[in-house]
C-alpha cells in the first residue's frame, strides 16, 4: 500500500542525488528546506487559508452539482435545455474566467471560492447526472409503484441509487479543487499555498517550491484518505455488496 | 396506436410530459443557448456588469466576425486543435489502458492507490516551468500539460467504473473461466463503458482548458495566445470573441460524445426508451 | 373496481405484448392470472400499476382512469431481487413507503415487525437484501406490500423463489389477508394449483400478444385448507380446466378458436 | 534539449538564433531590428518566441530552448541572487525620465482622495508580481514621501484585468504600464506616482540576457546579437512612429491605441547605476537578501 | 466426481450457512438439492462452484481440490437476470463462453441455434436480456448453460419463473441432455415432484446451519414419462418421502435428531 510511494521517492531521490541543474535540485536538498519553509510560521498562514477556501469551494460544488445533476438526470426536456449552456461554460479556462469573477465577485476570497466551485461542479455534475440516469428501472417502477414522493425518492432513491458514480466524480472534484485553489491563487492573491509556490517559482527559489509541490501531494494523499473514510461509510453497502465476491 | 411508449414515472415529479420526447433535444438545446446569449446581451446592457470590461454578446459576436476573416485566427484554431486532440487522444488511450489493468487486479489497485493520490492534485500549471525547461514554447510543452491533467480525469473514471460490475455478472463470468482478455473485453468493458464516456467527456473539456491557458502562459501557438495578445492590448471584445470560440469547442465535443455514446450505450438503462430517463 | 378495456400494448421495439384485454375485476376479488412465460403478463400489470402507458385502450381504477401509480395499490415484483434498494436494511425496506404514507413511528415499527414476523424473517430486519438468498429477498418483498395494507394488491409470481413449505404458508397468510382486510388481490402464477387454491377466479392468457383465452370461475368454499381443499374433487375439477385452458395457450390458440 | 546554447547554421549561413520576449510593447526594438534586417547583418537569423513573463523565459534560456531573453531587471537580480548564472547583453527599454510622461505610473479613480505617493498608505494597490519591480518603486516613492510601505496591502493582478478591477472598486490604485495607463486614464483614473521616472530618471527596467554557458561558449555570437540590438534600439530611438507601426504587427493594439500611447525611452546602454538601484531597493523590501555582483552579470 | 466433506461457510457478517456438509456425487448422476429457503443451497452451489472460498472443510472435483471455478462446469444462477450481460443480445450472450471455449464460428453457431431452439427462444436471438419476460430470461441462462456443452452442470432453481407448461419441456430438456451427453447435474430445487422426477438421488438439507438431512434414492427406471412417471405409485411413495424430510427440516429437525 504505502509501498510504491517508497520505491517511487527512494528513485527520486537516487536519480536526482547528484544533479547540478537549477530547475531539478536533488531530492535532499528539496525535503531539506521543507521544514524551515513550510513548518515555521506558513502551515497557518498560508496552508490553512487555502485549505478553507478550498473546503468552501468544494461545498459549494457539491451542492450546486448534486442538485443540478439531480434534476437534469430526472428531467430529460431539462437536461436538452441546459447541457449546450454547461457544456458552453465548461470549456472557458478558468485564467479566463477569472478576470470576469474579480468583476462580479472582488479580489477578495469569495473570487477563490467561486474559482474553486466552478472547477470542481464539472466531475460531480456529469456523473450525478449519468448516475442517476444509470439507476436500476425495477428499482425505480418499486419507488413509482408505492408513490414515493418527490423528496423521498429523491433521497432514498435517486441520490443513494447515483451514489456510487457521484463519489467518483466527487473524487475526482477534489483534486480539481486542489489545482484551482492553486490557479485561484495565481490572481489577486496574497496568502495559500499555491500563491507562496508561485512566488518560490517567480522568485527562483526553485527547491522551496519543489517542496511546496510535495506539500501539495501531501494534502492531496491526506484529502484523499479522508474522502476514502466518507466514501467507505456513504457507500458502506455498495463495497459490501461487491467485495462479497470470493471470501463471502 | 402505435406512439412510442413512454412511461409515466419518469423524473422526480412523476409523470413525464408527452412533450418530452417530442420536442427533439436539438431544439431544446438550442433554446438553452438561447436562454445564455440572452443572459450575455443583458447582463452588460442592463449594467449589471461593466460593458466596457464585459461587452454584450452582439459585441463579442462582431468582433468574433472581424477575427474569423483573419488567417491569423483559423492557424491558431488549426493549431489549437491540433494540440488538444492529440493531448487527449494520448491521455484517454493511456488512461483506459492503466485504469483497465490496475482495475482488473485488486492487488494493484491496492498498491497504486496513494501514488495516484499524490500525484493527481499537482496542479498541471507548476509543471509549467518544467515542461519550458523541456520543450520551449514549442507545442510539446503545451502538449505535456494536456496529456498530464486529462490523463487523471480519464483514469478515475475508468477506475470507479470497472469497481461497477455486478456481483452476479462477475460470477458469471468466472464461472465459465473467461480468460483476462474476454473478461475484460465482454464484462469489464461494458460496464465501465458509462464512467469511461463520462471520463471523455470531461478529459476533453479540461485538455481544451489546458491547452488554451497553456498557450496563454508559455505562449505556445494557438488560440490561448490570440488571447493573450488581445490581453496585453487590452481589446476586450476580441478577447471575450476567443472564449467564445472555446466555449463552441466545448458544445461540439459534448454532441459528438453524446452521439457516440447513444451508440455505444444502446443497452443502458439511461439509453433505454421503454424506461425512465 | 378494477376495469382493463381494450387493452393493447406494443414495446418501441416493434413487440406487441397485449393484444386486446378486457376483464374486470370487483372490489374484494382475489383474481389469479396464468399465462404463458412471454405472454405479456408482467407487461399488464406495470400498465395496471400505471408503471408503463398503454398503446391503446384503458385501466379504470376505483372509477378513475390510471394513469399513474395509483394510490393504496402495494405491487411485488417479479424481479424482486432488484426491486429492494439494496443501501437499505430489510427493516428499512419495508418501512419506506410506510414513512411515505405518514404513518407514525409506533405503529410503522409495528408493521415491519408483524409483516417479516409473517413471511419468517423477523430475525434479519438488520441485514442488506444482498445478504439474503433469493427467496427471502422475495419474502421481503412480500412483507413491503403485506405491511403497506393497500386496497389493491398486485403479485407478480410472488412465491416463485420459496420452498413448497414456506410458499403454502404465505399462501395462507395473502389469502387470511384477503379475507380479513377485503383486499382486491391480482396476483400472477405459473402454479395452476396455487391459482385454483388462492382464486376466486382465475382468468388464463393466450399467448404473446395476449389476450383473455378463458376465465374459471372458483366456487369453492371460502375457508380454504393446504390438504382438505387440496385433495377436494371440485379443486381437482377446477384445477384440470385451468389446466386445459393453459395447455391451449401454449398450443398458440387464440381466444376465437375456443369454447 | 539543453544544448549548451549552441546555434545551428540555416541555409543562408546564418546563425539561428531564438529570443524569448513578452509580446508587449517594451519589445519593439527588437522586432524593428529583425523588420529592418539588422540582425541579418550581423549573420543572425533571428526567431522570435513569446512567452508570458519571466517565468516561462528564463528556464527556456537557462536550458537553452533561448539564446536569449528578455526580463525585467528586478527578475533579473532575483535569479542571480539565487545561483541562477544570468547575463545581461543589450538594453531593453527605460523610464522616459519625464515624470507626467513616462509609459509607467500608478493611478487611481479620480475622486478617490488618493493624489500622492503618502496616500497609497493602508490602500489595496494592484501589481502585476509582488515583490518586483513594481513594488519596491513604489514603495521607495512611499517611503520619500514619508509614508510607511509596510502598510500597503498589494495584490497580484494581471495587468489586463486592472482596469475594470480599477473601475468596479475592487482596488483603491493599480500600477500599470502601456497600453493600460491610457485605458485607464480614458476611464477616468488619475496617475499619482511615476514610479520609475520617480525612483531613477534614467532607470534601465528590462534587459536582453543570457545564460552563462551560452556566453561562454560563443562569446562572439553574443557580441554580434548585442550590436544588431544597439542598433535596433537606437533605430527605435529615432523612429517613434516605427515603434507604434511594429507595435501593430505583434499586438493587438489598434491604431488609434497605438497612436496613444507613451513610449518608453530606448537607450543603447546598460546602465550599471540602475541595476545597483534596482538591486538596493530590492533588498529594503527583503526581495532580495543582499545585492548580487552585479558586475558578473554584464557582459 | 464431487467430493464435499466437512465443508463449512460462515459469512462475513457472522452467518454461518453451511453447517457441516458431506456428501458425494458419482459421474454421470443427476442429484436434485431441496430445502428450506435461506438454508444454504445457494451457498454451497457457490463453493462447489469454486466462486466462494469455503470456511472449513473441501470440495474435490474430478480428483482436483476446487480453489476457482473449475473447467467444464456450466452454472445457471438463481438470479438469471442479473447473470445475464445487459449489453449483449440472447445469442451474444450465449455464444460468449462458446468463444471463451475456443470453439469455431460454425459449430458455435450451431450450438447457439440449437440451445435457442431448445428453450423456445429461437425467434428472440436479437433482443436484449431487458426486452424479454422473467420467464424468457432464465430460459436464455438454461441455453447458455446447455450450449456450453459442460461436464458438469450446476443450476440453482433454473425454471422457477417459467410456466407449467414449460417447466415440463425444459425438465425434459435438461435429463435428455443429461442421458445423451452423460453430463453429472446438481440441481437445486423447490418442486418436490420436480427433484423426484429428474433425480437419481435427491438430497435433503436441513436449515441454516445446513447439512444433509437426509438422501432418497430414485429407483424409478431411467425412461421417465411426465405423465406415466408422475402417475406411478412408486412416484407417490418417493414423494412422500422427499416430502416428510423437507418438513423436517423446515420444523427445524437436525440430522442427529432423525430417523
Ligand atoms: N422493455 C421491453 N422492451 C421490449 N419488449 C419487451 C420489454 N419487456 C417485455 N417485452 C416483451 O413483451 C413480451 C411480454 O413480456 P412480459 O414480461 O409481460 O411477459 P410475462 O407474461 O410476464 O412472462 P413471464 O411469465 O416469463 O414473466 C415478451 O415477449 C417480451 O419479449
Ligand atoms: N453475501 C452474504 N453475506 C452474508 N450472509 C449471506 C450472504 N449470502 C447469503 N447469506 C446468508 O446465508 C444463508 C444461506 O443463503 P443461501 O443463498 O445459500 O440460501 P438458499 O438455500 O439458496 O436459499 P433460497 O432457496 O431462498 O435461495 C442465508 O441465511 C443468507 O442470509
Ligand atoms: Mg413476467
Ligand atoms: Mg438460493
Amino acid at each position: 500500500m504505502a509501498g510504491l510511494p517508497i520505491v517511487l521517492l527512494a528513485l527520486w531521490w537516487v536519480a536526482t542525488d547528484s544533479s547540478t541543474s537549477f530547475y531539478w535540485p536533488p531530492l535532499r536538498e528539496i525535503l531539506g528546506t521543507f521544514p524551515e519553509t513550510w513548518l515555521e510560521g506558513r502551515l497557518g498562514s498560508d496552508v490553512l487559508p487555502s485549505l478553507g477556501r478550498l473546503l468552501v469551494g468544494y461545498a459549494l460544488a457539491l451542492v450546486l452539482g448534486i442538485s443540478i445533476g439531480v434534476l437534469a438526470g430526472s428531467s430529460r426536456t431539462f437536461r436538452a435545455v441546459v447541457e449546450p449552456p454547461l457544456e458552453f461554460l465548461r470549456s472557458i479556462p478558468p485564467p479566463v474566467l477569472v478576470p470576469i469573477l474579480i468583476l462580479l465577485a472582488g479580489v477578495g476570497n469569495t473570487m477563490k471560492v467561486l474559482v474553486i466551485a466552478a472547477g470542481c461542479v464539472w466531475p460531480i455534475l456529469l456523473n450525478t447526472i449519468e448516475g442517476v440516469r444509470g439507476i436500476d428501472p425495477v428499482l425505480r417502477d418499486a419507488a413509482a409503484a408505492y408513490r414515493l414522493g418527490p423528496l423521498t425518492r429523491v433521497r432514498h432513491l435517486v441520490l443513494r441509487g447515483a451514489s456510487p458514480q457521484v463519489a467518483a466524480g466527487a473524487r475526482q472534484a477534489l483534486s480539481i479543487g486542489l489545482i484551482l485553489m492553486v490557479i485561484s491563487e495565481m490572481f489577486a492573491a496574497s496568502n495559500g499555498l499555491g500563491f507562496t509556490i508561485i512566488q518560490f517559482q517567480r522568485g527562483f527559489a526553485i527547491p522551496q517550491m519543489w517542496s511546496g509541490i510535495v506539500l501539495l501531494g501531501l494534502v492531496g494523499v491526506l484529502l484523499s484518505l479522508v474522502f476514502r473514510v466518507v466514501e467507505g461509510r456513504l457507500l458502506a453497502w455498495y463495497h459490501g455488496q461487491r467485495a462479497a465476491e470470493r471470501k463471502g | 396506436m402505435t406512439h412510442t411508449a413512454t412511461t409515466r414515472t419518469g423524473g422526480l415529479g412523476g409523470r413525464r410530459s408527452a412533450t418530452d420526447l417530442a420536442t427533439s433535444s436539438p431544439v431544446l438545446g438550442l433554446a438553452g443557448v438561447l436562454g445564455l446569449v440572452g443572459l450575455l446581451e443583458a447582463l452588460p446592457r442592463l449594467g449589471v456588469v461593466d460593458r466596457r470590461f464585459f461587452p454584450p454578446f452582439s459585441e463579442m459576436v462582431a468582433a468574433l466576425g472581424e477575427l474569423v476573416g483573419t488567417s491569423e485566427f483559423w492557424e491558431a484554431l488549426a493549431q489549437t486543435l491540433r494540440g488538444w486532440a492529440l493531448g487527449l487522444a494520448v491521455a484517454a488511450g493511456a488512461a483506459v489502458v492503466v485504469g483497465l489493468v490496475i482495475g482488473s487486479q485488486p492487488w494493484l489497485r491496492a498498491v497504486t492507490a496513494s501514488t495516484v493520490e499524490f500525484l493527481r492534485p499537482i496542479p498541471s500549471v507548476a509543471l509549467i516551468p518544467l515542461a519550458v525547461l523541456l520543450y520551449g514554447t514549442q507545442m510539446q510543452a503545451t502538449l505535456i500539460l494536456v496529456v498530464y491533467a486529462a490523463f487523471w480525469q480519464m483514469l478515475v473514471q475508468v477506475l470507479y467504473g470497472v469497481q461497477d460490475v455486478d456481483p452476479v455478472a462477475r460470477d458469471t463470468a468466472r464461472s465459465f473461466r473467461f480468460g483476462t482478455l474476454r473478461r475484460v473485453r465482454a464484462v469489464l468493458w461494458p460496464t465501465a463503458l458509462p464512467y469511461v464516456m463520462t471520463g471523455f467527456r470531461l478529459a476533453a473539456a479540461v485538455a481544451l482548458v489546458l491547452e488554451v491557458t497553456g498557450e496563454l502562459i508559455i505562449g505556445s501557438p494557438g488560440l490561448g495566445r490570440l488571447l493573450a495578445s488581445a490581453q496585453t492590448a487590452g481589446a476586450v471584445d476580441t478577447l471575450y470573441a476567443i472564449v467564445l470560440v472555446t466555449g463552441m469547442l466545448g458544445i461540439v465535443v459534448n454532441l459528438g460524445a453524446r452521439t457516440v455514446e447513444r451508440r455505444s450505450l444502446r443497452w443502458h438503462p439511461s439509453q433505454r426508451r421503454d424506461v425512465p430517463a | 373496481m378494477l376495469d382493463v378495456r381494450g387493452l393493447t400494448k406494443t414495446y418501441a421495439t416493434g413487440v406487441q405484448a397485449i393484444g386486446d384485454l378486457t376483464f374486470s375485476v370487483q372490489r374484494g376479488e382475489f383474481v389469479c392470472i396464468v399465462g404463458p412465460s412471454g405472454a405479456g403478463k408482467t407487461t399488464l400489470l406495470r400498465c395496471i400499476g400505471g408503471l408503463l402507458e398503454p398503446s391503446g385502450g384503458e385501466v379504470e381504477l376505483a372509477g378513475k382512469l390510471v394513469t399513474a401509480p395509483p394510490a393504496d395499490m402495494a405491487v411485488v415484483f417479479q424481479e424482486y431481487g432488484r426491486s429492494l434498494f439494496p443501501w437499505m436494511t430489510v427493516a428499512q425496506n419495508v418501512e419506506l413507503p410506510l414513512k411515505e404514507k405518514g404513518l407514525d413511528k409506533a405503529r410503522r415499527r409495528e408493521l415491519v415487525q408483524e409483516s417479516l414476523e409473517a413471511v419468517g424473517l423477523a430475525d434479519m430486519t438488520g441485514a442488506h437484501p444482498w445478504q439474503l438468498s433469493g427467496g427471502m429477498q422475495q419474502r421481503v418483498a412480500i412483507a413491503r406490500a403485506v405491511a403497506y395494507e393497500p386496497t389493491v394488491l398486485v403479485m407478480d409470481e410472488p412465491f416463485a423463489a420459496v420452498d413448497a413449505q414456506t410458499r403454502a404458508e404465505l399462501e395462507d397468510l395473502v389469502r387470511g389477508l384477503w379475507a380479513r382486510l377485503g383486499v382486491t388481490v391480482l396476483f400472477v402464477t405459473h402454479d395452476i394449483d396455487e391459482s385454483v387454491y388462492l382464486a376466486n377466479r382465475v382468468v388464463v392468457l393466450s399467448g404473446r400478444p395476449t389476450e383473455v383465452l378463458g376465465t374459471v370461475e372458483v366456487d369453492l368454499p371460502a375457508e380454504r385448507d393446504q390438504l382438505e381443499t387440496r385433495s377436494s374433487e371440485r379443486f381437482g375439477e377446477l384445477r384440470h380446466r385451468v389446466y386445459g385452458l393453459v395447455q391451449d395457450a401454449k398450443r398458440g390458440v387464440r381466444p376465437g378458436d375456443v369454447r | 534539449a539543453g544544448d549548451d546554447g549552441g546555434t545551428t547554421e540555416s541555409a543562408s549561413g546564418l546563425d539561428q538564433v531564438t529570443v524569448g520576449i513578452i509580446p508587449i510593447l517594451d519589445v519593439a526594438p527588437i522586432y524593428l531590428g529583425q523588420d529592418q534586417g539588422f540582425f541579418e547583418d550581423e549573420g543572425i537569423e533571428l526567431t522570435l518566441e513569446s512567452g508570458q513573463g519571466g517565468a516561462a523565459i528564463l528556464p527556456g534560456v537557462e536550458s537553452g530552448q533561448f539564446q536569449f531573453g528578455f526580463s525585467n531587471n528586478t527578475s533579473l537580480l532575483v535569479a542571480k541572487d539565487k545561483g541562477l548564472d544570468v547575463r545581461i547583453v543589450a538594453a531593453g527599454n527605460s523610464t522616459t525620465g519625464e515624470v507626467g510622461a513616462d509609459f509607467s505610473a500608478v493611478v487611481a479613480p479620480e475622486g478617490s482622495g488618493i493624489e500622492d505617493a503618502a496616500d497609497l498608505e493602508g490602500k489595496r494597490v494592484a501589481v502585476n508580481t509582488l515583490n518586483n519591480i513594481g513594488s519596491t518603486t513604489i514603495n521607495d516613492a512611499v517611503r520619500e514621501a514619508g509614508g510607511d510601505p509596510s502598510s500597503i496591502d498589494y495584490v497580484e493582478l494581471g495587468f489586463p484585468d486592472m482596469p475594470g478591477a480599477l473601475s468596479g472598486g475592487q482596488i483603491d490604485a493599480a500600477w500599470v504600464v502601456e497600453p493600460f495607463l491610457s485605458i485607464t486614464q480614458g476611464q477616468g483614473a488619475a496617475p499619482v506616482l511615476w514610479n520609475f521616472a520617480e525612483a531613477d530618471p534614467e532607470l534601465m527596467v528590462a534587459s536582453y540576457f543570457t545564460s552563462g554557458s551560452t556566453a561562454d561558449a560563443d562569446a562572439d555570437l553574443v557580441e554580434r546579437f548585442a550590436s544588431a540590438m544597439e542598433t535596433s534600439l537606437e533605430y527605435a530611438e529615432q523612429n517613434p512612429d516605427e515603434v507604434r507601426r511594429i507595435v501593430q504587427t505583434y499586438t493587438s493594439l489598434d491604431a488609434e491605441a497605438a497612436e496613444g500611447v507613451t513610449l518608453p525611452a530606448f537607450p543603447t546602454d546598460v546602465d550599471q547605476d540602475s541595476l545597483q538601484r534596482l538591486a538596493e531597493l530590492a533588498v529594503e523590501d527583503g526581495a532580495l537578501s543582499e545585492v548580487p555582483d552585479i558586475g558578473s552579470m554584464l557582459p
